[in-house]
């Protein structure tokens, strides 16, 4: 059972890179790159949390699924409003 | 005794004259009003119509503080007699008649607001029953016995508080300077009789000082006049003389006790009625004598005035002294030995006022020549209407009114006329010797110009001073700092900065707990 | 050490590689490159967790059509060079690197306090009430069932970000002229998309599958189409376009008053979003069919939408 | 429970159809919220009448499926919504023509209202996720309303609101891993008993990720840039009820997950935050040169208040805080809506974004600025506002505390000044020496409207009585 | 609910409601607004005659609304209220008269009036309200209603005075409700009553209830010009003149005074007072204030500014009788509430008909104007005359009451404070007197000729009249039964059951 540990362990380090880069990241395009890591972060310790039973759980798994969707429309619509500022500056 | 309260005036307001005394004081004083009156309708000529607002203003203050039987009734009359006879002193306008006025206002204020504690005190030591009746019997606390006299002395104008007094009279015009010394400085020994209660302990013992104090001011009325060349100048320092006796016969009221205190009151209310007739009368004399030409009638009544004011026999003013004197020995309180060389400095009194009146007549005499030689109008009628109510009341006096009889006739009596004429007889010699020697006086000591007026003007500069410039609140100079700290925000990325914080918070928290 | 143990460790490095490397990269392409590969193998290490459905969703949702999102975005990032972003003082970074340093140390550190064995969690509950679900498979149970009305709102996310990036819509890059090679691959790969998509519909009721992965599948497709001129401009003008991109929503809130109206008994609204179970099996299907077509179109106008496209 | 659902469906078909049926997407969309007014007010009715309900989406059992609960307070915060909505909505309607991209802002403003609603009602950890996703999402969108130059600010917005979302995600999925359990009143019967590090952190991951959606102190720096690019009425409803929605979730987990002294731990962060909020949004409000940006900082200075409530009602359990809370936030959205709407109208009248525009306004449009003065007076705290009743419900239980004096010092310098800000725009209105003239005859319509939450407000403390009544006071 | 427990709010509303319909009325409408205006101050008036009759014979008038919880809205007519109700709008009837005539033909008269008519109501209210709340409440309505009183001219003086003036009253409120709300979580807030409702907590919670009292009185003594809250007063004069009369003479300022009676009589009660041994730093306060209003008073040579000094240092008279807690001391105090007001109210009216006949504002201008306005220059002597406290005056008749409670009450220094203030106040007023009446008139800065027949405009010049005139009424007939000592000796003896 200790990869689910590891699994999670993988799982904060993704978040925390992803948080990290979020911090750092001079361009936008890489803030918003960090955001979907950290987003992935969080999912795999969902998904991690959700295979340490034997059949896994798949309410969290409906959970990670509308998360996923959330985060990727949040990220279209992200970069569509970059577009528009790169668009927009001269 | 007629006294009623009026319930919808001030609170306690009542009216009546409360004894046979104080009707003689109205008495008097009406009259005197009368004859101020009559004089001043032709020769008051320039704004009338002030002038006859304020008269009559202060006329009916006199009147109304004679009348009242109660404290406020009282204080009301005096303050609006005090202040509207500021109108009347700067009447003339002249910038002399301006500073005469200021300095009588100063002292008239503050005057009235040592009055006003008084009266507080009083009314509160006698638990705030506001009846004057009820006022003179229980005892009363040195500190209201001093503000009544300070307050009550400044109207009054005795020896140490008689500053306003020479320049207020002079700057007046004659009718004015006539009631003003006629009726109003008698108006505060009337409050002084009036409120302060004779039997009290420590008026016993001040009384003896009042009756040293009453002499002084008496000798130094009538030397200081001698100085001086007006002759509204001297008429005034002789009132303060006059005064000065008239605190003498107010201190043998209190000393005495029984009928002998009536006898006192009735020679302080003779005594006040006397100067009243004959001070008013001068006063119009002097005031027509520089600018209108005088009879020989008019001159026979100023010669009586002074015939009265020095106390000859046969005139009210022998009858008055006589009174005094026989009041000053008959009061025992007093130590004897005081009592016998006061009553041998009375005599030297009555010598400097004899000095005083020939001084008054010869500069009267100067005056009228000085006016001769252009056409003066001859003195109207109305003027010698209220000129001639004053003699005659001046004459009558004595033996008019009944209490003062019985002085008038002791007075005709041999040793009473010797002892009122020796004085007035060394007097004459006096001059005479001083006439032939032709030792005037030296022109540095002609007139001398009192401190009082300096320090008034002194005193207006540091109550009119400019205004300090408002202080404002100045605001450090921080705003080049806040510059510096608007554009370090502004160059930090927004976002960066907010993650930042976004993980130092939930470090923050999480090491918290 | 069995060969799951190699297996779990490497693809664990391999994805922290990937995720460092995305931040620290120099170019923003290498970035986007380096993302990409690394949402599919956190697909690969999601079906090792044995999540079917979300290692199918992250490839076609996480991978694909984000990885499009980012090349599109940085074609235009190149485009305006803007000027150099001032690089931010050492003393901050290190600051920052500290900073998410720490945070991840607390939250491994929590995570190590977790229960290997969960004493209670929904499963059981949910395969309990399987039956009278509608569905066999109990991620779609959960999804369209028990917790519709997450998902009705999560479509609703889907159409705001489609509303959103319709406000703000920029002139797109002119897609280069037509390559033969990519049209003639286009035209066969495109059919045999959609076929996969409608299997995987299909499959959603009974085993890993479902609405939102079939209507990734269909939006690749139709963008793979429409970069390649085979497909006409989908403007917001025409009716059946906004049509579809509302019938997901529109869908599920009639089948919802449907189901209120048809149980009215204490109530008119009680009943919402109670499938009768006589019902539960066709309106389900109902809901991802329409779902599909949705998502579909939104993600495909997402993608490629052009502003007057787009603009109504 | 029936109305609040309908309080929560109407403002989605109106967002459908106006997206659907573009030329009458005005009037549907205020046809509906209309309608979710009547509606709330007769869920409050039920609620008085017979007690809080709840409601199973779908009556699966309580663990599986999504619950409702409709409490006095949630009514009330469901009335505030639709009330202001309908304002808002009345206002954009007169002023019609003047907002440019007047098409798009009827299905977001509906949206915005629906995800609101059902974040007022729902109990589920993971459905606070997603309506606070769709209330940053649909906030966001309506920023941008208002053109190129609120693009910038949007996007800091959306990536903090979406960093902030995802902290809150990773909490939920703590807890969800340690206790298995998505509803939080079950979560409150098994988390204080067992407490670890496991629940703290997940705890603090929530509270971050919910400060930085609601604005709350160290996190608003957000706030200023988004609330003053957006269009008048966008920015009222995103100041008066947008940041209200994290702050009840916070409130809601602290009140019930969170053990003694870890709540004692947090109310002192809370208070310290509060009162940082009070002093420097108060100070840069005051400071700031820009009309719509000082009424936003007035918005971070006022979030103040509440910190502070949060915190002192943590720190004792004394119901007074708690009252005192909910009647800040229905006092401040009133407020808001109708200072924000004021402010936006003489903005647009008399052109210019500083705060020198107002000069003279007293004169050029009287009752836009006797509306912004009232919504002032409310902010300030003046009687017989709604303002001073919060603040007197405040006041009331921290005077016997004597060791709270702190608090009493920072809620008196709170106040000063606010008094300041808001009296400094008054000041400048009564300025007759040479008064702006407004580009075109200003309308009357949309100033009363903006003049009628500020009223509503103004008499707040007279009905205070029922308040209280229904928040169990 | 009978019409007893209305009549309170039919006198609040009778100012109020006209003041909302001259809000909409237009520029041009004056006959409207006067007869709005007129009807409004005729209707109070008759009103407070009403209930002046009903309280005389001992009726109660009682009106409660739910407003804060445990808090109610309480309009409750006592004697003493009923004093302030009466002075206020005797005094707003003058002003109102006055204003009108000052205001012919300039702008923005709408809403000067509209604000004019709230500020009176508010006034009214603070003087009719019944528990500490409702205090608060009208309190801070009059500082937001008379805000825009202050700075109606619009020019950059008055803006800068109309901030200072917010920022004082502003935070003079805000103390105030923290004190109510420290009252209200100590004792609630029951109705006033003689004798004060904290006697209970007396010994528990003595140190909250010094607090309290603090802050109540600082709170209060903005609005009173007590010693260091006072810096608003001479800023606001640059509003025009019928603001600052009834204003600055009647309104704002006696609000507060009539606030710290309240306080000390009916919320603190003699008793706890006595105990808590609050009564000596209010009095040396409120001398403090007197002498230091009267000394800087001295130095202004703005007639208006001089003026505002002078009420700064007469106002804390109110406050200096009402701290000393004997009967006779109150009767002083609350005498010279109306007093004051009647006498400051002609004061001011004088000064505004100077500034606009004559274009008169500094002091050395005021040369021989007695000759040019006789009138307002009788009217003005009679107010000066007043404010010193010579005797035919009402300012005779407080002063005295004052000086006998305060050695009654044992403070025997304070004498010495009233003889000190009345002597710096002769030598501030007095030198006006003598310019007005006994120099040689120079040539008026800018003179108009508002009316053939009189002075100037009648409607200027018949307010200070009257007021003048009842200056002297109020001193000479303060025996008769309407007078405003004997409805001051019937409070008093109801407060303290003190009978003279």
């Amino acid at each position: 059972m200790s990869s689910i540990v590891w699994y999670l362990w993988i799982g904060a380090g993704i978040w925390g890179i992803g948080l990290y880069g979020f911090m750092r990241g001079p361009e936008l395009l890489r803030r918003i790159i960090s955001l979907n890591l950290m987003g992935a972060g969080v999912f795999m310790v969902m998904v991690a949390l959700a295979a340490r039973t034997e059949p896994t759980d798949g309410v969290l798994h409906a959970l990670v699924l509308t998360g996923l969707v959330v985060a990727v429309s949040a990220t279209a619509f992200a970069l569509a409003l970059l577009a528009r500022l790169l668009a927009a500056k001269p | 005794m007629l006294s009623n309260v009026v319930e919808w005036l001030w609170p306690g307001a009542s009216f009546g004259l409360a004894n046979q005394l104080a009707q003689l004081w109205f008495g008097f004083t009406l009259l005197l009003w009368l004859a101020a009156a009559c004089y001043s309708v032709t020769f008051i000529k320039r704004q009338v119509g002030f002038y006859w607002l304020f008269f009559i203003v202060a006329m009916s203050g006199n009147l109304l503080l004679i009348v009242a039987q109660d404290v406020l009734g009282f204080y009301l009359g005096f303050a609006l007699m005090s202040l509207s006879a500021y109108a009347l002193v700067i009447h003339s306008g002249s910038s002399q008649a301006r500073r005469a006025g200021r300095l009588y206002l100063q002292l008239a204020i503050v005057g009235e607001l040592l009055l006003f504690a008084a009266i507080v005190l009083r009314v509160h030591e006698s638990d705030g029953n506001l009846a004057l009746a009820e006022l003179t019997m229980d005892s009363i606390q040195p500190l209201t016995l001093l503000l009544l006299l300070l307050g009550f002395g400044l109207k009054a104008g005795f020896f140490p508080l008689h500053v306003w007094l020479p320049q207020a009279h002079p700057a007046a015009p004659a009718p004015a300077s006539a009631v003003l010394s006629g009726a109003m400085i008698k108006a505060g020994l009337f409050g002084l009789w009036v409120f302060v209660p004779a039997s009290a302990v420590v008026v016993q013992q001040w009384a003896v000082v009042l009756l040293v104090l009453g002499l002084c001011s008496a000798l130094f009325g009538a030397v200081i006049a001698l100085w001086h060349q007006q002759s509204k100048v001297v008429l005034a320092y002789s009132s303060v003389s006059q005064m000065g006796y008239m605190l003498m016969a107010l201190a043998i009221v209190w000393l005495s006790t029984g009928d002998a205190r009536v006898m006192a009151a009735t020679v302080l209310v003779g005594y006040a009625c006397h100067h009243a007739f004959l001070k008013a009368a001068l006063f119009l004399g002097a005031g027509a004598c520089s600018s209108y030409r005088l009879q020989r009638f008019h001159w026979l009544a100023i010669g009586w005035c002074l015939f009265t004011l020095v106390a000859l026999p046969l005139s009210s003013g022998a009858a008055v002294k006589y009174g005094l004197k026989q009041g000053l020995m008959a009061q025992q309180s007093s130590p004897v030995w005081l009592a016998e060389w006061l009553y041998g400095l009375l005599s030297v009194g009555a010598l400097t006022t004899a000095l005083l009146a020939l001084h008054l007549w010869c500069l009267l005499r100067q005056q009228q020549m000085a006016t001769h030689s252009q056409s003066m109008p001859a003195v109207s009628g109305w003027m010698n209407s209220g000129w001639l109510i004053l003699v005659v009341a001046s004459i009558s006096m004595p033996f008019a009114v009944i209490s003062t009889q019985p002085f008038w006739w002791a007075s005709i009596s041999l040793s009473a006329v010797w002892a009122s004429s020796w004085p007035v007889l060394a007097a004459v010699l006096l001059f005479l010797i001083v006439r032939q020697i032709g030792w005037i006086l030296p022109e540095r000591w002609r007139d001398p110009q009192s401190r009082f007026v300096w320090l008034s003007l002194r005193a207006k500069r540091l109550y009119q001073t400019q205004s300090r410039a408002e202080w404002q609140v100045r605001w450090p100079g921080w705003r080049s700092l806040e510059r510096q700290i608007n554009q370090g925000l502004q160059r930090a990325e927004l976002l960066s900065t907010a993650a930042v914080v976004l993980s130092s918070v939930m470090l923050i928290l999480w090491l918290l707990h | 050490m069995s060969g799951d143990f190699w297996f779990d460790t490497i693809l664990g490095l391999v994805l922290l590689t990937l995720a460092l490397a995305t931040v620290r990269a120099q170019q923003l392409a290498a970035a986007v490159m380096i993302f990409v590969v690394f949402g599919l193998i956190l697909a690969v290490a999601w079906a090792r967790l044995g999540a079917a459905d979300l290692a199918l969703a992250e490839a076609a949702i996480g991978a694909g059509l984000t990885g499009a999102l980012l090349f599109s975005a940085l074609a235009r990032q190149a485009k305006a060079e803007s000027a150099p972003v001032s690089k931010s003082s050492s003393r901050s970074s290190w600051l920052v690197l500290l900073l998410s340093l720490m945070l991840t140390g607390i939250l491994c550190f929590s995570l190590w306090w977790v229960p290997l064995q969960p004493e209670h969690h929904l499963m059981p509950l949910a395969l309990e009430h399987l039956a009278n679900s509608g569905t066999e498979h109990p991620v779609t149970a959960v999804l369209l069932n028990f917790r519709a009305w997450d998902t009705l709102l999560e479509l609703i996310v889907l159409l705001l970000a489609l509303m959103g990036a319709r406000l703000v819509s920029s002139p797109m890059l002119q897609t280069p002229q037509r390559w033969p090679l990519a049209s003639q691959w286009s035209k066969r790969l495109a059919p045999l998309l959609i076929l996969v998509a409608f299997f995987v519909l299909w499959r959603g009721a009974t085993a890993p599958g479902g609405a939102f992965q079939a209507g990734a599948l269909l939006a690749a497709a139709a963008v793979v189409l429409r970069l390649n001129h085979q497909l006409p401009p989908l403007h917001w003008r025409y009716g059946w376009v906004r049509l579809i991109v509302l019938s997901g929503v529109l869908a599920f809130v009639v089948a919802g008053i449907a189901s209120a109206l048809l149980q009215y008994q204490p109530a008119l609204l009680i009943h919402w979003l109670e499938w009768p179970l006589w019902l539960a099996k066709p309106l389900i299907l109902f809901i991802e069919l329409c779902a599909t077509l949705a998502i579909g179109l939104t993600l495909t106008l997402l993608v490629v939408g052009e502003p007057e496209e787009l603009s109504s | 429970m029936n109305y609040a659902l309908a309080a929560v469906l109407l403002p989605l078909l109106a967002a459908l159809l106006a997206l659907g049926w573009r030329r009458y997407a005005a009037w549907v969309s205020w046809g509906g919220t209309i309608l979710s007014l009547l509606c709330a007010i007769v869920a409050l009715q039920q609620v008085l009448s017979d007690g809080p309900q709840q409601m199973l989406l779908g009556n699966w059992p309580t663990g599986l499926a999504i619950r409702w609960q409709l409490s006095e307070l949630t009514a009330l915060l469901l009335l505030l919504t639709t009330v202001i909505h309908s304002l808002v909505a009345s206002y954009s309607l007169t002023s019609l023509r003047r907002l440019q991209v007047a098409a798009d802002f009827w299905p977001l403003s509906s949206l915005l209202q629906m995800s609101l609603s059902a974040l007022w009602l729902s109990t589920d950890l993971f459905n606070w996720y997603v309506t606070l996703e769709l209330l940053g999402l649909v906030a966001v969108a309506m920023v941008t309303l208002s053109g190129n130059k609120s693009v910038a600010a949007a996007l800091r917005y959306l990536l903090l609101s979406l960093a902030g979302s995802l902290c809150y995600l990773l909490g939920v999925a703590l807890l969800y891993g340690q206790f298995g359990v998505l509803d939080v009143a079950e979560l409150a019967t098994r988390m204080p008993a067992s407490e670890s590090h496991m629940t703290t952190f997940a705890l603090v991951l929530m509270t971050a990720g919910l400060m930085l959606k609601g604005a709350l102190w160290p996190l608003h720096l957000w706030l200023p840039a988004a609330h003053a690019v957006a269009p008048a009425p966008v920015s009222a409803l995103l100041s008066a009820l947008v940041v209200k929605g994290p702050l009840f979730i916070l409130w809601m987990l602290w009140s019930q997950l969170a053990t003694v002294e870890l709540s004692h731990a947090a109310a002192g962060f809370f208070l310290f935050a509060g009162s940082m909020a009070l002093l420097t949004g108060g100070w840069s409000a005051l400071r700031t040169p820009y009309a719509k940006v000082m009424v936003a900082y007035s918005t971070v200075a006022q979030l103040g208040y509440a910190l502070l409530a949060i915190g002192l009602a943590l720190r004792s359990a004394d119901p007074a805080f708690q009252l005192a809370l909910w009647l800040f936030i229905i006092a401040h959205a009133l407020a808001k809506t109708s200072a924000f709407l004021a402010v936006g109208e003489m903005q647009h009248s008399l052109g210019g974004k500083r705060v020198q525009m107002l000069k003279g306004a007293s004169q050029t449009m009287p009752v836009a600025m006797f509306a912004l003065a009232v919504a002032g007076g409310s902010l300030i705290g003046l009687p017989p506002s709604g303002g001073f009743l919060a603040k007197w419900q405040l006041l009331l239980p921290l005077w016997p505390e004597w060791q709270l004096w702190l608090w009493l010092l920072v809620i008196f310098l709170g106040t000063l000044l606010s008094a300041a800000y808001v009296f400094r725009l008054v000041v400048l209105a009564f300025d007759r020496a040479d008064p702006v003239k407004p580009d075109f005859a200003p309308q009357l319509l949309p100033q009363w409207l903006a003049l009628v939450p500020a009223l509503l407000v103004w008499g707040l403390a007279f009905g205070s009585h029922s308040f209280v009544h229904w928040l169990g006071g | 609910m009978d019409f007893n427990s209305w009549l309170p709010l039919l006198i609040v509303l009778s100012s109020l409601i006209p003041g909302l319909l001259i809000f909409t009325l237009a520029e041009h409408r004056t006959l409207l607004r006067t007869c709005l205006n007129l009807s409004g101050v005729v209707i109070k008036l008759l009103l407070v005659v009403w209930m002046w009759l009903g309280v005389k014979a001992g009726e109660d008038y009682f009106f409660q609304l739910p407003f804060l919880p445990g808090g109610p809205f309480i309009l409750h007519g006592d004697a003493l209220s009923l004093q302030f109700v009466m002075l206020s709008s005797v005094l707003w009837l003058a002003t109102t008269v006055y204003a009108i005539g000052y205001l012919e033909n300039s702008p923005l008269r709408s809403r000067f009036f509209g604000y004019f008519s709230l500020c009176v109501s508010a006034t009214v209210g603070l003087a009719l309200s019944g528990n500490l709340v409702t205090f608060v409440l009208f309190y801070e309505l009059l500082t937001l209603a008379t805000f825009p009183l202050v700075v109606h001219r619009g020019t950059p003086q008055s803006l800068r005075a109309g901030r200072r003036y917010l920022a004082y009253t502003i935070s003079g409120g805000v103390l105030l409700l923290m004190g109510a709300a420290l009252l209200h979580s100590v004792a609630g807030s029951p109705v006033f009553m003689p004798g004060g409702y904290l006697s209970a907590q007396l010994d528990t919670q003595s140190m909250a209830l010094i607090v309290a009292f603090v802050l109540l009185i600082a709170g209060l003594g903005v609005k009173a010009a007590l010693l260091p809250l006072h810096g608003w007063l001479p800023e606001a004069m640059v509003a025009p003149a019928p603001v600052s009369a009834l204003l600055h003479a009647v309104a704002v300022v006696k609000a507060g005074a009539f606030g710290i009676v309240r306080v000390v009589y009916d919320v603190f009660g003699v008793e706890v007072m006595q105990q808590l041994d609050l009564t000596w730093p209010l009095v040396v306060l409120a001398s403090s204030t007197i002498l230091y209003g009267s000394w800087r008073a001295l130095q202004q040579q703005d007639i208006k500014r001089r003026l505002a000094y002078s009420t700064v240092s007469q106002v804390s008279y109110v406050t200096l009788g009402v701290a000393m807690l004997g009967p006779v001391a109150a009767i002083g105090g609350l005498v010279h509430l109306v007093h004051q007001g009647v006498m400051k109210i002609t004061l001011f009216f004088c000064a505004g008909n100077y500034a606009e006949t004559l274009g008169i504002h500094k002091v050395h201008e005021l040369n021989g104007v007695g000759r040019r306005m006789p009138l307002s220059s009788v009217a003005f002597s009679l107010g000066a005359l007043g404010m010193i406290g010579i005797p035919p005056t009402a300012g005779m008749v407080s002063k005295w009451y004052l000086s006998m409670g305060a050695l009654e009450a044992g403070f025997p220094w304070v004498l010495g404070v009233l003889l000190m203030s009345s002597a710096l106040n002769a030598a501030y007023f007095l030198p006006l007197l003598y310019r007005i009446w006994c120099l040689p008139a120079a040539e008026w800065p800018e003179e108009r000729r508002l009316s053939d027949r009189f002075e100037t405009h009648w409607m200027l010049l018949l307010p200070p009249v009257l007021t003048g005139a009842l200056i002297v009424l109020m001193g000479v007939l303060a025996g008769t039964d309407i007078s405003p000592l004997s409805w001051t000796e019937l409070i008093v003896e109801r407060e303290f059951g003190y009978v003279e």
